[in-house]
């Protein structure tokens, strides 16, 4: 069973900025069609800020900090429904593990959970609302269930199902967020941040891979 | 559309930081960049007015900024809802024991950040309440769910003429209540902004098509529609809006005509001459006309209608003296 | 670009009748449907103050007739010179007696039109002076062939301020000559603006070309130029101004951001910024700002910097108390 | 030797104002490559509210009414530097016969020699300014040195001649009206007051022809 240490989650945020910065007019296009045209911009706006902190990250920093400092940089910077979601969804994850220096699979599964734990208390969403959503909560579920003994193989399927439940925003009508009052007219686009947020989760992954 | 800007990724921070060197006799940044306050506070303690919102709708909301008028504005990115550490920095930046009242359009991001900027700012054991704006008839059925557009700077003006008066938080926020409650817009758009980061627009739309129902973030309307007279858009407008309020011959109203930004004035005064006809003709008065950029979308072509169903004391707030670089009368 | 309008024949009598409309407490029309005046007239009897041009520039010139400011504006076809009739029964609308000023930018059209409704006036005994304002730097070597822009409002706030104490006629002239004098102004436009009558430009410009030099009318600028950065585009137009002012370190000034019409209040404010960051650098002492649509040309995108030299009086003047609709302080 | 009456002149009138109409963007777009793009527009302000006025035209106007009629309407609704220019050459042409009902062609000449007159007096510019003058002087010239005995012939050389005139002003740099600040960048373009001016005339002989 791995060990995931401050440096590979350093590496993992890292390329999350790149991610962010790469997807940004992706991004920035699937929320123009729904929402207000500002989730891509958002984030590459707050990951460029993180990849600042990471630059300059005090040798003493645990993971619990690491995640505390990207989880309020991103609060901080993003703004928007996202900022908050993604904000808590970093802080609490690092809250799970205070005081640790390296975490185990079995920790970095509690600490996403606690994350998504904090998107749905912050923002009330259910699945099939066409959020986030829609992709963490049964991405988790295959995460949780998978063997412990080979977490690249867990998060390789904890991703491809998030891209999935992204894939299955598509025909969804939004309950939630901004393009919850286009009603029907919502219906035949992807959800911006379901499609962020796996993303972002490869990053995981990847970093793994190395 | 072209914009004349720098680096993108910096335009809200130059926006600021010229603002507050063009109005530095009345404002200031606070410690937090993203927070414009006056730079005296009233001398006479009163409850402070917060407005805020994502930035690109400018005058909307630092231009209101002022006396008498709000005492700060947090501003976030473009189209985005201000952080919630900023949404604090306001709180402490204001108040003056009489606690806070924040005034934003609704939003789920918004909804979200002032929230726990005031939850943090309870956790010092200040008080703030909060009013959401939500004038947008055609964004929703219900009230409650409507979003804010216009109508923002309506319910600031009713809040703050009673907060200038030294009333208590609970009166303050029934007044905005009230304003709300009393509030209706609706408006058109026939193009999109241009955002500064990507220099492009939000969304395409046809050289004769305007989205209708358009809220001030880009975000799309409830229907497209070709381009008719604006006279016929008018009409439109006044369709769905005197319904919805259920206006009658008799009643009073202020009037107020929005530009999102690329319209110009001309093309708005005649748009609020159809509004004035139609409502004179219905037997409806008008007490109060505005006509202007008061909230807008960056260069968006387009434009909103608000009504504001008065009573002596509304109209008496609407009418009160505020001086804030993008308020002043009385 | 696109416009909110009815039929384009009628968009200056449609204007003209909303704004009327819209602030009927302050303005109305006189006897000439192109004449814009104050609904009283200042109880004590001073200098009237005309101003006038074409339309399509709002809230020029319409927008500052009010208390304090001036008592009429003439109003032309788009882009257009007023009509010597309308001119001359401006007036007679507001003559009490002590003569009247014509306050409008250089332009031939203009003065053969006022030229003619001042020689009316003179047929009736009526003294008008006239003072045409020459701000525009980049459109002529010699000032008194340079056109008016944006410091049209620079010098009506100085004359109206001399007009408001009950100065004569003289007294009120060298006042607007003092200020014409001192103002310095120079735009860029990114678009043209788009006709009422035709729906079209009057120019086209590549997506990444800029007029430097253009004026208020859609007069081609003098130069066309690659789009720079904000900065980029102050810099080149403060490194032409200054020069032709001869500003050295220790004056101070008025500055004045000009938005053209299209251009995001956003986009103005970054302009400030770089404005004021380099005069000041230079050791130049900005007593005044203002930013905002002072003078259009409807949906153009683009914007103007002009620079006030002040001394104690001028300085004093541009601080006056005014009350039109689009200008108000003190 | 014809004479040209009151019927004559309200014909051609109407045939000017058809002809502002349906050169109406010609000409806006001349004055946009040199100027502020509004000639065509106010002529045809102009002339829209002249053929209203012919439509009401009392009976009892006589030519020089009628003249003073068409220039004070052009006068009143065209402005800029075109409104005056062309109000004072129709009124002061109108003023050359006042209290005829009919004219002779040596009237007409006369008429059109003070309303050009009037032209110069008012604007001040000078052969060779890029101006309607580059059309009209040289054509009048021709005109008063014509055949009175065939007006038709005299007319079309009169034409003809403006229209090379405002050929001729293709090449030149504006010294006069808005053009004038451009310098060298009016050359190569048209001035649209010379185009109209040859085609408002053109309608006189027009007229004639029936
Ligand atoms: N209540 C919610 N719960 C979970 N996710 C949400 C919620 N509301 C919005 N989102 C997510 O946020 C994304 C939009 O983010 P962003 O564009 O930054 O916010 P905004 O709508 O404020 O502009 C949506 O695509 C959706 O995935
Ligand atoms: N001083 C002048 N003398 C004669 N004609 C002139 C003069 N100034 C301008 N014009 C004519 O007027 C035309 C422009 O008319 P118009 O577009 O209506 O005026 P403006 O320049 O005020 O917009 C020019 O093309 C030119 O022929
Ligand atoms: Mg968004
Ligand atoms: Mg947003
Ligand atoms: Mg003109
Ligand atoms: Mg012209």
């Amino acid at each position: 069973m791995a060990d995931f240490d401050r440096g590979y989650f350093v590496g993992a945020f890292r390329r999350m900025a790149a991610t962010a910065e790469e997807h940004r007019d992706e991004w920035t296009k699937l929320d123009g069609d729904i929402g207000d045209g500002d989730h891509g911009i958002n984030m590459s706006i707050g990951f460029r800020e993180v990849v600042k902190q990471l630059d300059a990250l005090p040798d003493d920093t645990d993971v619990a900090g690491l995640f505390k400092l990207v989880g309020m940089t991103l609060l901080r910077k993003v703004g928007g429904a996202s900022g908050p979601l993604y904000g808590s969804f970093f802080m609490k994850a690092g809250a799970e593990v205070a005081g640790q220096s390296e975490v185990s699979f079995d920790d970095l599964r509690r600490m996403l959970r606690a994350g998504v734990d904090s998107i749905q208390q912050r923002g009330k969403a259910e699945l099939g609302d066409k959020t986030m959503l829609d992709s963490y909560l049964p991405g988790l579920d295959v995460l949780e269930a998978a063997d412990a003994a080979d977490p690249q193989a867990a998060l390789t399927a904890f991703v491809d199902r998030m891209r999935q439940g992204s894939d299955d925003t598509i025909p969804l009508v939004a309950k939630k967020g901004r393009a919850m009052r286009l009603g029907e007219r919502s219906v035949g686009h992807r959800d911006p941040g379901s499609q962020s947020s796996w993303m972002l989760m490869n990053c995981l992954l990847d970093e793994l891979k190395g | 559309m072209k914009r004349l800007l720098n680096d993108g990724y910096d335009a809200v921070e130059e926006l600021l930081d010229g603002y507050v060197k063009a109005h530095g006799d009345v404002v200031k940044l606070a410690d937090n960049e993203r927070v414009v306050v006056r730079t005296t506070l009233s001398p006479q303690p009163k409850v402070g007015i917060i407005f805020g919102g994502g930035s690109g709708h400018e005058p909307l909301f630092l231009g209101y900024v002022g006396e008498g008028v709000a005492d700060a504005a947090v501003i976030g990115n473009v189209n985005t809802s201000p952080d919630p550490i900023a949404c604090y920095d306001a709180v402490t930046a204001v108040d003056q024991g009489k606690g806070c009242l924040y005034l934003y359009g609704n939003y789920q991001g918004d909804v979200l950040n002032f929230d726990m900027g005031a939850e943090m700012a309870a956790d010092d054991g200040i008080t703030v309440e909060t009013v959401l704006i939500t004038d947008d008839v055609y964004s929703a059925k219900d009230r409650a769910d409507r979003r804010g557009v216009a109508g923002d700077v309506i319910v600031l003006m009713a809040a703050c003429a009673v907060a200038n008066t030294g009333a208590d938080l609970a009166t303050v926020k029934a007044a905005a209540e009230k304003a709300n409650d009393n509030t209706y817009s609706m408006g058109v758009a026939l193009s999109s902004s241009t955002l500064p980061v990507t220099g492009k627009p939000i969304f395409d739309i046809g050289p004769d098509d305007m989205e209708v129902g358009m809220g001030i973030h880009g975000e799309p309307g409830i229907e497209r529609k070709k381009l008719e007279p604006a006279d016929a858009v008018m009409d439109e407008i006044l369709g769905i809006v005197l319904p919805d309020m259920n206006l009658q011959s008799g009643e009073r109203v202020a009037v107020m005509i929005n530009g999102l930004g690329g319209l110009p004035l001309m093309d708005q005064y005649i748009c609020y001459r159809r509004v004035h006809d139609v409502l004179t003709e219905k037997g409806v008065t008008i007490a109060k006309s505005m006509v202007g950029n008061y909230a807008t979308s960056m260069d968006m072509i387009g434009m909103g209608v608000t009504l504001v169903r008065l009573d002596d004391e509304l109209e008496a707030w609407l009418n009160a003296p505020f001086d804030a670089p993008y308020l002043k009368q009385g």
